[in-house]
């Protein structure tokens, strides 16, 4: 479904990215780990659009989308909930779902959406004209990943979704994933922590420094040595 | 403490050669264009001392036209209303700007205004002067004030107007660039550029932010009052709608940017470049269509800020790479 | 007492188009974070528009208005387009150096065009006054206070419940997140400021009945408008139009009530107490 | 996008260099024995006003004076006027006056020249010494400065002063005045002299309201003498200002004091077309006397023909206190030129230390009974001004001083 080869992606010159390919099938849900400044951001940027790349090509559905904007790549249904949530913190929970649809494919379909989300995560449903500033870490991932579901996602890319969470809320978003999955979405799950991500993905890509080290089923990298030398950069 | 960086400039054979060849040019130039040349140098000395703060320490202060016109309207009133010696006068208003400068700074910490706060809190500042200049008779109120004829004695602060003037702005606009150059080579320079860049980080890492700021505010207001004062006895004629109206700091703050913030030559650059650019449109242009001299200078600092975004002086050190190796590198 | 009331509408009549002024500004400032030092000579030339469709057709500023909003607000999006655009990423301070240049040159272009006399452009409503008893109000005023609040009111409304709102506020909130949600940032940006500027002619129209006009007022609308905008706390309308008040009841009760010159003082000094005790503005949530 | 950055800048500069040459060019076909007088004016910024309201005057003028065969004692030399402007800014002024004398040589300067620019001018002419003649000017400083302006206290003070008693002599009841005036160098000038003078005379000042010369709107200021309820509002008022302080009394629908002021923003013919018919008419005709240095109305035939002339011949659609100043002005450095001995500055300051037009003569274009002459201090000696009152058909009549008058001063219609 979508097709990375041979990406080189940067900033102001200086490729970050060497040499990437990867490659996403339907209904799967694949992890993209690595350390801290392994390169996962601009990957997941690149894929989204905000990161021009320098060389190669990414395609969905068959169609280069490589020079593709953000906003004909959300028009597409690549929907990306970044790292640190980012949700419009002045802005009601219902208003932070509402942008989530704002593309023109999923704009009639908002209120069916916000139903499902709204089913899916019954505590914001609860919060709805509650400005999204005020929610808790744990509830502010909940509407990031609400709102990107709102995009009617074809792909949903996840930046570090466990990041500052408490173990309990770590479990029940790991909870959607997987129930996500089992309703078809095709997940990309960008994450440090190693273990959890080889427990929810099916194929995994280990990134190391800017190229990818191991690749593979999760139970294949996980047991890889290599998948470890590339956490402890040695 | 400073570093030799510093001191390689001051021996550096470049700066002292430019220097004599501009001290060498009233002899050349007809007396026109050496007041053209006075006048530019005026802008280089205001706009360096003006980066102290709006360059290095990232203060935007359009307070400016307060020092200017400290050192400029208290200075000429002293003279004219109480017969003080302008170089006690020069003295006294740079000690009184200073003052105000480290109230400013005092101001902006204590209260830890924000970026723009500062800038709007200092134009208001600036306001509010110059509506008291203009309303006070002690300064001369909105009719100004003139100053004896400028005869030449030194020991009156008179230069003898002319070249004589252009060698006294040549050597303050000199000292306040090396000013700037000695603070970027110094660890007061250092600490501004960290505050510049983040307060709250500087402060964690153990800046004194307030002693920084208020050391960098005191110096520029102090320079920039020296700076008033030696432009009004020029002028001979103590102006208040020019030497303390906000406008003047909005023509300083344009130099200083266009030709590279924070940088030791940028504000001179860009004030060498612009003042003579404007005065002579406005010689060749002023009597044709009202207003063309100041429509084409608008187009060109608009067309110059398009073609080189962060300033002039990293255009010209592409171009001249080579040669600005020689001057240390800022 | 009358006095004191008469002052008081005044203040606020002219407070509530110093509001209006400000709105496009605050509007601009929050989505792109440009701080537009032509603001004033954008409503010069929404005003010199007035008198040239004056002129030419003796059109009255309140029809006038139904063809400078569309030509100031295309004028806004160009300008934002091809000169403000290409600075996005560089200094605040150059953008602002930009925007002097743009105001050298509207300002001088309109003099080369209309000369430096005051000119007046004349409205229906210019001579009309309501007398309430010691109170004389003047119609023009009632009308521009009327429409800058209802503009104000209009703005909040389509700020906080039509999408273009949303996806305004959304990059003005983080512009990062706006494009991950296919927000077109740079669309936005052209639109809001030409949004601003559009905003403008409505402003002009409303001004100019008994104002002169000259093409050097520019700076001094700038000034103010800064002023309202950052005692606003920036980009929130409520509060923008609250400094608008503020400045221009302190102007009024200052030039009423305090002798000579120094009634001028204080609009500013009331601006920087205020801004000292309330850094963020008027307005009463804590960022 | 087919305009790049690259040509846009070509473009630009092609622009820049080709308008900078074109001053050049021209100069190059001039007659070679051109008298050269500088003009320096505020042609832009916050004065520009003043300047391009007379400007065309003085062109006018001296083009009339060279079509008439030049400057006769010097083998009918022509005129070359050779313009600049100071944008407003003194400074500037001083700049440009050496400009001119040093790089075009002129032999004369004149412009509007405000008193804070005469000021600025100071050191250039105490050093270059070239006669110059201001044509608005309260104050001169050099011995090189005169002005055809009304001096502060002599001209201006003087005539206010006057004609306020007058109007209580003629039992108008005036016992205390509010002084507003512009606020900027002139109006607090002529105020510090007129306040003293007031007092003299028995009136009592119960307060002042300054105009703020930045104001869009001057209510404010009116709400304030509205309170004060003064017999007598006067002051110096710049047209701009006037436009507004008249304005703001028309909004408060005040009529309670008896405005005294000039000039231009009392007197000033456009001042009806500024205000609009229907306010003109409620505030300038009622209670409103204005400072002017000539009228329509007056009984002088030589003003009266230069009005007209100005209209019909030059075009010129606005014809107030500006365009007189400036059409008199080339008619007194014509005077002076054809009186100096030779072109050398001393003989130039010579000429104009002797001139003199007496009253009668038919290029006196202002009001001066006792004709146009410059006193010690280079200011007129004669500095005095008439007062008119409006008429509800936008003319004027002169009601003082008593030499000119066409009819008693009344406060209502």
């Amino acid at each position: 479904m979508l097709e990375v080869e041979g990406l080189v992606a940067g900033y102001a010159g200086t490729p970050i990215l060497r040499d990437i390919s990867l490659r996403l099938d339907r209904g799967e849900t694949v992890g993209l780990l690595g350390a801290n400044n392994a390169g996962k951001t601009t990957l997941i940027n690149s894929l989204s659009g905000i990161v021009t790349p320098m060389a190669g090509r990414i395609i969905f559905d068959g169609r280069d989308v490589t020079r593709a904007t953000p906003m004909q790549r959300v028009e597409m249904g690549i929907i990306q909930v970044p790292e640190g949530r980012l949700v419009f913190p002045e802005m009601s929970v219902r208003e932070n779902l509402l942008l989530g649809g704002f593309c023109d494919r999923a704009r009639p379909l908002r209120p069916r959406q916000m139903e499902k989300v709204l089913a899916l995560f019954p505590r914001l449903k609860e919060r709805l004209s509650q400005p999204a500033g005020t929610l808790s870490g744990g509830e502010q991932q909940m509407l990031a990943i609400g709102r990107g579901l709102m995009a009617e996602a074809r792909v949903l890319m996840l930046d570090e979704p466990s990041l500052g969470l408490s173990p309990l809320f770590v479990q029940y978003i790991f909870g959607i994933v997987d129930q996500l999955h089992k309703d078809g979405l095709t997940m990309l799950l960008v994450e440090q922590n190693l273990n959890l991500t080889l427990r929810h993905a099916q194929r995994c890509y280990v990134l190391e420094r800017g190229h990818i080290a191991v690749e593979g089923a999760a139970e294949v990298v996980k047991n890889d040595p290599r998948t470890r030398q590339a956490y402890l950069g040695l | 403490m400073i570093k030799d960086d510093f001191f390689k400039t001051l021996a550096s054979p470049w700066l002292w050669g430019i220097v004599l060849l501009g001290a060498m040019l009233p002899m050349v130039l007809s007396s026109y264009y050496t007041h053209i040349l006075t006048i530019a140098l005026v802008y280089v000395a205001l706009a360096s001392a003006w980066n102290i703060v709006g360059g290095m320490s990232g203060q935007i202060s359009l307070a400016h036209s307060l020092f200017i016109g400290t050192g400029a309207m208290l200075s000429a009133a002293l003279l004219v209303k109480l017969g003080i010696n302008m170089w006690a006068g020069l003295v006294i208003a740079a000690a009184t700007a200073g003052l105000l400068g480290a109230i400013i700074a005092w101001i902006d910490f204590r209260f830890q205004l924000g970026h723009l706060s500062f800038v709007l809190i200092t134009l208001a500042f600036a306001e509010m002067a110059s509506i008291v200049v203009e309303g006070w008779d002690f300064l001369g109120g909105a009719s100004g004030l003139l100053l004896p004829q400028d005869t030449g004695n030194f020991l009156d602060f008179q230069f003898g107007g002319g070249r004589g003037a252009f060698w006294v702005m040549l050597g303050l606009a000199t000292i306040i660039v090396l000013v700037n150059v000695a603070i970027l080579n110094s660890p007061l320079g250092y600490y501004l550029r960290t505050i510049r860049d983040n307060e709250k980080a500087a402060q964690a890492i153990g800046v004194n932010v307030l002693r920084q700021k208020t050391t960098a505010m005191v110096i520029s207001a102090v320079l920039t009052s020296i700076v008033g004062t030696a432009y009004v006895r020029y002028l001979t004629f103590a102006d208040p709608y020019l030497l303390a109206s906000p406008v003047i700091t909005i023509e300083i703050v344009l130099f200083a940017t266009v030709g590279g913030l924070g940088r030791a030559y940028g504000p001179a650059l860009g004030a060498l470049l612009l003042v003579p650019l404007g005065e002579v449109l406005r010689g060749k242009l002023g009597g044709a269509v009202p207003g063309l001299h100041y429509f084409i200078y608008g187009i060109v600092v608009i067309v110059v800020i398009l073609a080189t975004p962060s300033g002039l002086l990293p255009l010209f050190e592409r171009l001249f790479w080579r040669r600005s190796r020689m001057l240390p590198k800022i | 007492m009358s006095e004191l009331w008469q002052a008081l509408a005044q203040g606020v009549f002219i407070g509530s188009t110093y509001g209006l002024l400000a709105l496009g500004m605050g509007l601009v400032y929050g989505v792109s974070g440009v701080v537009n030092f032509a603001h004033g000579d954008f409503i010069s030339l929404a005003m010199f528009m007035c008198l040239a469709l004056f002129s030419a057709f003796s059109l009255d500023p309140y029809v006038s208005v139904l063809i400078t909003i569309p030509v100031m607000t295309a004028i806004g999006a160009l300008v934002y387009r091809f000169l403000l655009r290409p600075m996005v990423g560089y200094k605040f301070l150059m953008v602002v150096q930009l925007t002097l240049g743009l105001s050298l040159v509207l300002q001088n272009g309109i003099l080369m065009i209309f000369g430096g006399q005051p000119a007046r452009t004349p409205s229906i409503v210019e001579s009309k006054l309501i007398i309430l008893g010691d109170v004389v109000l003047r119609l023009a005023h009632v009308i521009a206070c009327a429409v800058a609040f209802a503009m104000a009111i209009g703005l909040y409304v389509m700020l906080r419940s039509t999408d273009f709102g949303r996806s305004i506020r959304a990059v003005h909130q983080n512009a990062h997140a706006a494009a991950l949600m296919g927000i077109d940032v740079g669309r936005v940006q052209v639109m809001t400021f030409a949004l601003g500027i559009g905003i403008l002619a409505v402003a002009a129209a409303l001004l100019l009945p008994g104002t002169p006009i000259q093409p050097t007022q520019g700076l001094q609308y700038t000034v103010i408008t800064l002023l309202v905008v950052v005692l606003g706390g920036m980009t929130n309308f409520v509060g923008i139009m609250l400094g608008g008040l503020v400045i221009g009841i302190s102007e009024a009760m200052g030039t009423v009530y305090v002798s000579d010159t120094l009634g001028r003082l204080v609009p500013y000094a009331i601006f920087v107490l205020i801004m000292l005790f309330r850094p963020q503005g008027l307005t009463w949530r804590a960022s | 996008m087919s305009i790049t950055r690259r040509t846009f800048g070509i473009g630009t500069t092609s622009l820049v260099l080709g308008t900078v040459a074109a001053p050049w060019v021209r100069r190059a076909s001039a007659e070679a024995a051109a008298i050269k007088i500088g003009v320096i004016n505020s042609m832009s910024g916050g004065l520009s006003a003043y300047a391009q309201e007379g400007q065309p005057a003085l062109e006018y003028m001296i083009k009339k004076i060279n079509d008439g065969g030049g400057i006769k004692s010097k083998g009918g030399a022509k005129i070359q006027l050779i313009q600049a402007d100071d944008t407003s800014q003194p400074a500037r002024t001083a700049t440009e006056a050496r400009r001119l004398i040093t790089e075009e040589k002129v032999q004369l300067l004149t412009g509007t020249i405000l008193s804070a620019q005469m000021l600025a001018l100071t050191p250039v002419l105490d050093e270059l010494k070239v006669p110059t003649l201001s044509i608005w000017a309260g104050g001169a400083h050099s011995n090189y400065m005169f002005s055809l302006g009304y001096p502060y206290d002599r001209g201006y003070a003087q005539t206010m002063h006057d004609f306020i008693v007058s109007l209580r002599d003629n039992k108008f009841p005036i016992k205390t005045a509010v002084m507003s005036y512009s606020n900027y160098e002139a109006g607090q000038q002529v105020n510090s002299f007129l306040v003293p003078k007031l007092k003299a005379s028995g009136i009592e000042i119960i307060g002042e309201a300054p105009l703020d010369t930045r104001a869009q709107d001057q209510t404010s200021a009116m709400i304030r003498i509205r309170s004060l309820k003064p017999d007598i509002v006067t002051g110096l008022v710049t047209p701009r200002d006037g436009i507004l302080l008249h304005q703001a009394r028309f909004n408060l629908n005040y009529h309670g004091s008896i405005f005294v002021g000039g000039t231009g923003g009392y007197s000033d013919l456009s001042l009806w077309k500024d205000l609009g018919p229907e306010v003109g008419k409620a505030v300038l005709t009622r209670n409103l006397f204005a400072m002017t240095g000539f009228s329509a109305g007056a009984k002088i035939d030589s003003m009266q023909k230069v009005v007209t002339e100005l209209r019909d011949v030059a075009k010129l659609d606005r014809i107030g206190q500006g365009a007189i100043q400036y059409a008199q002005a080339a008619r007194v450095l014509q005077r002076v030129l054809e009186a100096s001995s030779s072109l050398e500055s001393d003989a130039l300051l010579d000429a104009f230390k002797k001139f003199d037009m007496p009253f009668g003569d038919p290029d006196l274009y202002v009001a001066k009974p006792k004709g146009l002459q410059f006193a010690d201090d280079r200011l007129l000696k004669d500095g005095s001004a008439m007062m008119v009152q409006w008429l509800p058909d936008q003319g004027q009549e002169v009601v003082f001083p008593k030499e000119f008058a066409q009819a008693a001063p009344r406060a209502r219609t």
